[in-house]
C-alpha cells in the first residue's frame, strides 16, 4: 500500500516537473498558446470526471458552470471596478451555490433523466447568455475583459499565462487525487458501484453528491474564470451544449476516473483539429466514433489502454527474458 | 387584426407544433419502452427523413411518395445499423455507457450527413400546395393538415400493433420483463431490433412531414430531438395519448409564451418545463396506469 | 431491540405485507422464514428504509425509526446485507470495508482534498481498522482483490465484514447462506455466533432450514404477507400451520 | 482475453492514426509568402466561412497560376475557427508563431475578430477581417482592418427607402446570434435620425423552425413594414411565414440572406422582398460606368467555374481582403509593418463589397453606397433604383 501511494507522488511530482519546464523548450512557440487551453480544458475535464467518474452521475450542462464563472468574471471586471481576482472567486462562489441549490432536485434523477435534466440547465443558462444582451452584450459578446495582474506581474502572454492556469491545473489535479483516495472518494466511488448498498452503509448519497456536483461547477467557474481574463472576449457560443459533449468526450477518451485521463481527453481534443488539419471537416464523425468504440471496447479510456499495453509489453519483455535465460 | 384571432392563430401553431413534437416523441418511447435506453440519436432519425427524401427527389428522378417510402426506408436501415453496431454488442449495458452512446451515435450521424449532403439547408416541396387556409382568421398551411393527419395516423396504428399484433404484444412483454419474456419463448434481441426499426421508421416520417414547412440541413435533429423528448417527459414515457398530450401541451406553451411573453426565452421556457415536471413529476403529467407502457 | 408494529405494504394493489408485528430481544439471533414470496425481503426493505410502508412503524430501542433514511439507520447502528450481494465492485476488498467505516470517520471535503494532519491520521486509523475487520471475518489475505474479482463465497464474507464495520447493534441478513456449499454455510454459523458474541443483535432471513434451527434461538414465520408463527425452533418446527404452509397443504 | 487483445488493438490503431496526423501536418514544407486565414469553415457560421475560404484559395490558385507576386507564390494557411473565439486565439497564435504569416484575412464573425484582436495587436501583423460588427474597427485599432460592410450601412440603406415610402411605424425580427443582434443593435440605433419608430421589436432563435407566434404579434402591432435580419434559413422560414398569415406589408430582409439559396428555400414567398445587399447578386444589371463592375464580374465567373455555385458576398469580403493585400504587397513587399502602412493609404479600391478608402482614421472604408436595394422579382435578384 504504501508502495504504491509513493509512486502515485512520484508519478505526480515527475508530471508537475515536465508540466513546469515545458515553456523553458517552447520559447516562443504557438504551442504554449494551445497548452495554455489545454490547461482550461483539463481543469474541466478534471472538474467533470469528479462527477462522472467517481460519483457516476452524468452531467451534459458542464459548459454552463464554465460560463456562468467567465460571464460572472467578465461582467464584474468590465461593468464595475472589481479587481479581477475577487472577480474570480465571486464568480466560482456564485456557481457553486447555483450547483448547490440545484443539486437537490437535479441529482434526484438517475441515468437518461439526469442527463436530459443537466442538458436542459445547460441550454436555459445558455439562453439567459444570449438573451440578457444589457450584461452580457448578447451574441457579439463581451469584449475587453481585463488581464489578472499580480503586482506588477500582467498575466496577458503564453508564458505567464501558461504558469498561471497550470499552477491552478496542477492543484486541482493533486487535490483531486486526494480525494480520491480519501474517505469521500470511496464513498463517491461506492455511491458509483451500488448507491443502495452505500446508502446502508451510512453514506449520505444525496449529500455526497450535491457536494462534489457544487465542487464540480465551483471548479469549473474558475476555469471559466480564467478562461474569460487570458482570452479577454467571450461570447455565448463558447459554452454552449456542444462543449458540454466536447467535456464528456474528453473524459470519456481519457478514461473514466483517472485524473491523468482527463488530462489527455483534453490534450487530444484541444489538438485534434490540428491533427485534422489535412482531413478537416471529420473531426465531429472521429468524435462520435471514439465516443461510441471506446465506450464499447475501453470503458477504462485511453489511460487504460496504455496501462494494459505497458503491462503486456512488461511482460513480454520479462518472459523474452527468461526464454533467453 | 382582433384579440381572438390572435389567439386563435397561437393555438393553431403551438397545436401544430406540438404534433411534430409528440411523433419525435413517439421514437423515444417505443425504444425506451423496449429497451429502457433513451437515444439521442432520436432526433437524427428526424434529420436522416427529411435529407434522404430531398437527395432521393434530386438524384433519382421518381414521385415524392415512392422517394418519401425509400427514405424511410433508408432510415430504418441506419437504425438497424446503430442497433446491431452500437447496441448489440454492448456487454456493459450501464445507463451511463448506453447515454454515452446514443450522444456518441447522434454525433457520428450527424457528422456523416454533413460530410455526405454539405452544410446548406434545403426545402421540399410541400404535399398539396402552399395556399394557406383560413380558420376563425387565424391561417394554417395544407402541410399541416398532413401532419395532423399522419400524426393521428400514427397513434392509430401504434394502438392497434400494440394492442393486437402478436408482435406488439411481445414487444410489450419485453417492455416489462425481458427475462420473462424471453423464457415463453420470445427473441428479445429482435424485440430490441424491432423498437429500433420502428421508431427510427416514425422518426423519419416526422423528419419528411415537416421539411416543406420548417426545411431542414445535416444539425435539424439535436433541438428537434430534444423537444420530442420534452414532449414525451411531459406525456409520461408512453407512445400513446399521452405523448400527444404533452407535445402538443408543449407547442401551446411555446407558442403563447412566445406571442404573450417573450418570443427570446421561447426554449426557455420548454426546458423550465421540462425540469419542473423531472423535479415534482417525473413519471409525467398523462401516465395513466403502469399497464400503459409502451 | 428492534420492534416492527403492524406493518402493512401494499404495491399498486397488491398486499405485499399486511398487519406484521414482531419484536426481537437484544443480542438475540432471530431468523424470518417463509415460502418465495412471503415478503420476506420486503419486510427488510421497509426496516432499512429502502421501501416506504403503506402502514405501520418500527422502533429501534425505543426510539421510532418509520420512513427513516438507510444513512440515517446506518448511523444509528442498524445494517444489512443483500440476497444479491450488493458490493462496490471497482474497488478493492479493504476498501470496500474502508466504506463501512464511513459513520466512524468525519473528514469533509476539504481536508480530505487537502490531506490535513487530522485527515492523515484518521485515514490510518480507518485502514486498521477495516484490516481488522477482515481478519474478524477471515478475508484478510484478499485485501487488495478487487472486489468484482472475488469468489462469491468471499463476497458474501466481505459483505458481512463491511456491515460489522459499521459497528451495528443490529445486523440484518438477506439469505446470507444463498448460493455458498456446505462448508462455506457451517463457517457462516461459526460467524454468525461470533458476531452475536460482540453483543450485536442479529435478524436473518434463510432458506436453509439447517443453519436457521442451528443458530437461531427464536423463529418468525411469515407467509403471504403475514406473521403465521413466531416461536422457538422448536415450537416452530412442530408448528403446524407452519408445516401446512411449506407443505403447501389447506 | 479476446476483448483485451481488441482493446490493445484499438488503442494501438488511434495512437498511430493520431501520430500520423502529426506527422502528416508537420510534412508541409514553408514556400514563400505565407499568408494566414481564419475562417469559421464548420460550425454555426459556417455559411460565412466556407464561401470565405473558397473564395480565398481560388485567388490565391489565380494568382500563383499567374506567377505570384512579383515572382513569388503565395501560401494560404488556412484555420477552421468553428466560430469558437479560443478556437481563433489558438489559431491566431498558431499562424503568427508556427507559420510567421506576413498577413491574416479573417475571422469570419465579429466575435472572433474581437477575440484575436489582442493577440494580433500584440504581434504586430496586419489583419483584415471579413466580419461586420462595428467595434472591429471603431475604434481604430492600428493592425485590424476589415472589408465586412457595417451593418448601419445597410440599415441606413432601408431607412432611407422607408422613408421615401413615407413609412414611419415599423416591426423588426431579428435572430437571436450574433449577425442578428448586431442588426437589432443597428436599426434601432439608427431609427431616430430616419425619423423611424420601431414599435414592435421581436427575436427568434437560430435553430426555430416557426415563426408565425412572433408574427401574428407584428401583425396585431400595426407596423407598416417588417424588418427581419436573420441568416438563412430563418428568413426563408419568415417569409414563408408571413405569406401563409396572409401579411400584405413590405417585408424587408437583411444582406444576410442576399445569395440564390434564399430564393431556393423561400420559393413563391420570396417574391417582392427587398434587400440591401453588396453588388455582388446583381453583378450583371449593374451599369457599365459603375466601378466596381469589372471585379465584380471576374469573381462571379470564376467562382462560377470552380465551384459550380453562385458566389455571394461572403466569399466576396475575402476577395476584397486578399485583393487589397495582393495590392499592398505589390507596392511594398512582404514586411508585416509595410504592408499595414501599405494597407492604411488604400484609395478608391474597387472590390466586391464596395469602394474601399482607408485612412489613419477609418479602417473599415466604405460609405453606404456600397450596398444597393435588390428586389426579389420572377425567381430573381432585381435591381431596386
Amino acid at each position: 500500500m504504501m508502495i504504491k501511494e509513493k509512486r502515485q507522488i512520484f508519478i505526480f511530482l515527475l508530471f508537475a516537473l515536465v508540466v513546469l519546464l515545458v515553456p523553458i523548450f517552447l520559447k516562443g512557440s504557438y504551442f504554449l498558446n494551445v497548452l495554455v487551453f489545454i490547461g482550461i480544458n483539463t481543469l474541466l475535464a478534471v472538474a467533470l470526471n469528479l462527477l462522472l467518474g467517481y460519483a457516476g452521475q452524468i452531467s451534459l450542462g458542464q459548459a454552463a458552470f464554465f460560463g456562468l464563472g467567465a460571464y460572472i468574471s467578465g461582467i464584474l471586471t468590465t461593468r464595475f471596478p472589481v479587481d479581477p481576482w475577487l472577480a474570480l472567486v465571486v464568480a466560482a462562489g456564485c456557481a457553486s451555490v447555483l450547483a448547490f441549490v440545484i443539486g437537490f432536485p437535479i441529482l434526484k434523477l438517475k441515468g437518461h433523466y439526469l442527463a436530459m435534466a443537466t442538458l436542459g440547465f445547460g441550454i436555459i443558462v445558455y439562453i439567459i447568455f444570449n438573451e440578457t444582451v444589457d450584461w452580457t452584450g448578447g451574441p457579439s459578446g463581451l469584449s475587453g475583459i481585463p488581464n489578472l495582474r499580480l503586482g506588477p506581474f500582467v498575466f496577458d502572454n503564453d508564458r505567464n499565462n501558461y504558469y498561471l492556469v497550470w499552477m491552478m491545473t496542477l492543484g486541482v489535479m493533486l487535490l483531486s487525487i486526494n480525494l480520491s483516495q480519501s474517505r469521500i472518494g470511496r464513498a463517491l466511488r461506492a455511491i458509483n458501484d451500488s448507491e443502495v448498498a452505500a446508502r446502508v452503509m451510512g453514506v449520505n448519497a444525496r449529500m455526497m453528491k450535491v457536494q462534489i456536483f457544487t465542487v464540480s461547477a465551483f471548479v469549473s467557474a474558475i476555469a471559466g474564470s480564467l478562461y474569460a481574463h487570458t482570452i479577454t472576449f467571450i461570447s455565448p457560443a463558447s459554452f454552449g451544449f456542444n462543449f458540454s459533449v466536447e467535456l464528456l468526450t474528453m473524459v470519456i477518451i481519457g478514461g473514466l476516473g483517472s485524473i491523468y485521463g482527463s488530462f489527455l481527453g483534453a490534450t487530444i481534443l484541444t489538438m485534434l483539429p490540428e491533427f485534422l488539419r489535412v482531413f478537416r471537416d471529420f473531426d465531429i464523425v472521429i468524435y462520435g466514433l471514439m465516443l461510441i468504440l471506446i465506450t464499447m471496447f475501453m470503458p477504462a479510456g485511453l489511460i487504460g489502454g496504455i496501462e494494459m499495453s505497458i503491462k503486456i509489453i512488461a511482460e513480454k519483455i520479462k518472459g523474452s527474458a527468461e526464454n533467453n535465460a | 387584426m382582433d384579440n381572438p384571432s390572435q389567439l386563435v392563430q397561437y393555438i393553431l401553431t403551438g397545436l401544430s407544433n406540438g404534433a411534430i413534437y409528440a411523433l419525435i416523441g413517439f421514437g423515444f418511447a417505443i425504444i425506451h419502452n423496449a429497451t429502457g435506453i433513451l437515444n439521442f440519436a432520436q432526433g437524427e432519425f428526424v434529420m436522416l427523413g427529411g435529407m434522404f427524401t430531398i437527395f432521393i427527389l434530386s438524384f433519382l428522378n421518381i414521385p415524392l411518395p415512392m422517394a418519401i417510402v425509400l427514405a424511410i426506408a433508408f432510415s430504418t436501415l441506419v437504425g438497424i445499423l446503430f442497433e446491431r453496431l452500437a447496441i448489440r454488442p454492448l456487454k456493459n449495458v450501464k445507463p451511463l455507457s448506453l447515454v454515452i452512446i446514443t450522444i456518441g451515435a447522434s454525433i457520428f450521424i450527424r457528422g456523416a450527413a454533413m460530410l455526405i449532403w454539405g452544410k446548406d439547408t434545403h426545402a421540399l416541396p410541400a404535399f398539396s400546395g402552399n395556399e394557406p387556409l383560413y380558420v376563425y382568421g387565424a391561417t394554417i398551411m395544407p402541410q399541416h393538415l398532413w401532419i395532423f393527419g399522419i400524426t393521428i395516423l400514427i397513434i392509430i396504428a401504434n394502438k392497434l400493433f400494440f394492442s393486437y399484433s402478436i408482435l406488439g404484444k411481445a414487444m410489450r412483454a419485453c417492455a416489462y420483463n425481458a427475462y420473462a419474456a424471453s423464457l415463453v419463448g420470445i427473441d428479445v434481441k429482435i424485440m430490441v431490433l424491432l423498437s429500433f426499426v420502428v421508431s427510427a421508421a416514425i422518426g423519419s416520417m416526422a423528419g419528411i412531414i415537416i421539411a416543406p414547412l420548417t426545411m431542414t440541413s445535416y444539425d435539424v435533429g439535436i433541438m428537434l430531438g430534444i423537444k420530442g423528448f420534452c414532449a414525451v417527459i411531459i406525456g409520461g414515457m408512453s407512445s400513446g395519448l399521452g405523448t400527444v398530450l404533452g407535445g402538443l401541451l408543449l407547442g401551446l406553451l411555446e407558442s403563447l409564451g412566445a406571442g404573450y411573453i417573450s418570443a427570446s426565452y421561447k426554449d426557455a421556457f420548454a426546458f423550465i418545463i421540462l425540469l419542473l415536471i423531472l423535479f415534482i413529476r417525473p413519471e409525467g403529467l398523462f401516465k395513466q396506469k403502469e399497464t400503459q407502457r409502451v | 431491540m428492534l420492534k416492527v408494529e403492524s406493518i402493512t405494504q401494499i404495491f399498486g394493489g397488491l398486499t405485499a405485507l399486511e398487519n406484521v408485528s414482531f419484536s426481537v430481544a437484544p443480542h438475540s439471533i432471530t431468523g424470518v422464514i417463509g415460502p418465495n414470496g412471503a415478503g420476506k425481503t420486503t419486510l427488510f426493505n421497509i426496516v432499512t428504509g429502502l421501501y416506504t410502508q403503506t402502514e405501520g412503524k418500527v422502533y429501534l430501542g425505543d426510539k421510532n425509526i418509520s420512513f427513516f433514511e438507510p444513512e440515517v439507520l446506518a448511523r444509528l447502528g442498524l445494517v444489512r446485507t443483500f440476497q444479491n450481494v450488493e458490493l462496490f465492485g471497482q474497488m478493492s476488498v479493504l476498501e470496500n470495508v474502508m466504506v463501512g467505516l464511513h459513520t466512524k470517520s468525519k473528514s469533509g471535503i476539504f481536508s480530505c482534498a487537502f490531506k490535513l494532519p487530522g485527515q492523515i491520521k484518521e485515514e490510518k486509523r480507518i485502514k486498521e481498522k477495516a484490516y481488522q475487520w477482515l481478519e474478524f471475518t477471515g478475508l484478510a489475505d484478499s485485501a487488495d482483490v478487487t472486489a468484482c474479482n472475488l469468489p462469491f463465497g468471499k463476497g458474501r464474507l466481505l459483505e458481512i465484514s463491511r456491515a460489522m464495520a459499521v459497528e451495528p447493534q443490529i445486523i440484518l441478513m438477506d439469505e446470507p447462506a444463498a448460493g455458498l456449499n456446505s462448508r462455506e454455510t457451517a463457517g457462516l454459523a461459526g460467524l454468525i455466533r461470533k458476531i452475536q458474541e460482540l453483543g450485536v443483535t442479529i435478524v436473518l432471513v434463510e432458506h436453509d432450514m439447517e443453519l436457521v434451527m442451528d443458530v437461531c434461538e427464536s423463529i418468525i414465520v411469515l407467509n403471504l404477507g403475514k406473521k403465521l408463527a413466531h416461536g422457538t425452533p422448536r415450537e416452530i418446527q412442530e408448528n403446524k400451520a407452519v408445516i401446512a404452509a411449506y407443505l403447501g397443504e389447506d | 482475453m479476446k476483448k483485451k487483445f481488441f482493446s490493445t488493438m484499438l488503442f494501438f490503431v488511434i495512437a498511430t492514426i493520431l501520430f500520423v496526423f502529426t506527422a502528416g501536418a508537420q510534412a508541409f514544407a514553408a514556400p514563400p509568402i505565407k499568408i494566414g486565414a481564419l475562417f469559421s469553415v464548420s460550425g454555426p457560421a459556417a455559411f460565412l466561412g466556407e464561401p470565405e475560404r473558397n473564395t480565398a484559395q481560388m485567388l490565391v490558385y489565380e494568382i500563383n497560376k499567374a506567377g505570384g507576386i512579383k515572382g513569388r507564390k503565395l501560401e494560404l494557411v488556412v484555420i477552421d475557427t468553428q466560430g469558437d473565439p479560443a478556437k481563433a486565439v489558438q489559431g491566431a497564435n498558431k499562424l503568427i508563431k508556427d507559420d510567421k504569416v506576413a498577413a491574416i484575412i479573417g475571422p469570419s464573425t465579429t466575435g472572433d475578430s474581437m477575440a484575436v484582436i489582442p493577440v494580433v495587436e500584440k504581434a504586430g501583423i496586419p489583419l483584415i477581417s471579413c466580419a461586420a460588427g462595428i467595434k472591429i474597427t471603431d475604434p481604430v485599432k492600428k493592425w485590424i482592418f476589415k472589408t465586412a460592410q457595417n451593418d448601419a450601412l445597410a440599415v441606413a440603406r432601408i431607412y432611407e427607402y422607408l422613408n421615401k415610402q413615407k413609412i414611419g411605424n415599423v416591426a423588426i425580427l431579428t435572430v437571436s446570434d450574433g449577425f442578428g443582434s448586431s442588426g437589432r443593435e443597428q436599426l434601432v440605433a439608427h431609427a431616430k435620425e430616419y425619423g423611424i419608430e420601431i414599435i414592435s421589436n421581436e427575436t427568434y432563435g437560430p435553430k426555430d423552425t416557426d415563426m408565425t407566434a412572433q408574427l401574428t404579434k407584428i401583425r396585431a402591432s400595426g407596423a407598416q413594414a417588417i424588418i427581419c435580419w436573420g441568416t438563412n434559413p430563418g428568413p426563408a422560414i419568415v417569409a414563408r411565414n408571413v405569406k401563409q398569415l396572409g401579411i400584405k406589408i413590405p417585408l424587408f430582409m437583411s444582406h444576410g440572406v442576399s445569395s440564390k439559396k434564399f430564393i431556393e428555400l423561400a420559393g413563391d414567398a420570396a417574391e417582392g422582398i427587398m434587400l440591401p445587399s453588396g453588388r455582388v447578386i446583381v453583378a450583371s444589371q449593374m451599369p457599365n460606368t459603375d466601378r466596381q463592375k469589372k471585379a465584380l464580374l471576374s469573381y462571379v465567373t470564376s467562382y462560377k467555374n470552380l465551384y459550380k455555385v453562385e458566389g455571394d458576398h461572403f466569399g466576396g469580403h475575402a476577395w476584397d481582403a486578399m485583393m487589397l493585400l495582393k495590392g499592398a504587397i505589390e507596392k511594398a513587399g512582404d514586411k508585416p509593418s509595410a504592408i499595414r502602412d501599405q494597407l492604411e493609404k488604400t484609395t478608391k479600391f474597387a472590390g466586391i463589397g464596395g469602394t474601399f478608402s482607408y485612412t489613419a482614421q477609418d479602417h473599415a472604408g466604405l460609405t453606404k453606397d456600397a450596398f444597393v436595394l435588390v428586389e426579389v422579382k420572377d425567381q430573381n435578384w432585381k435591381l431596386v433604383k
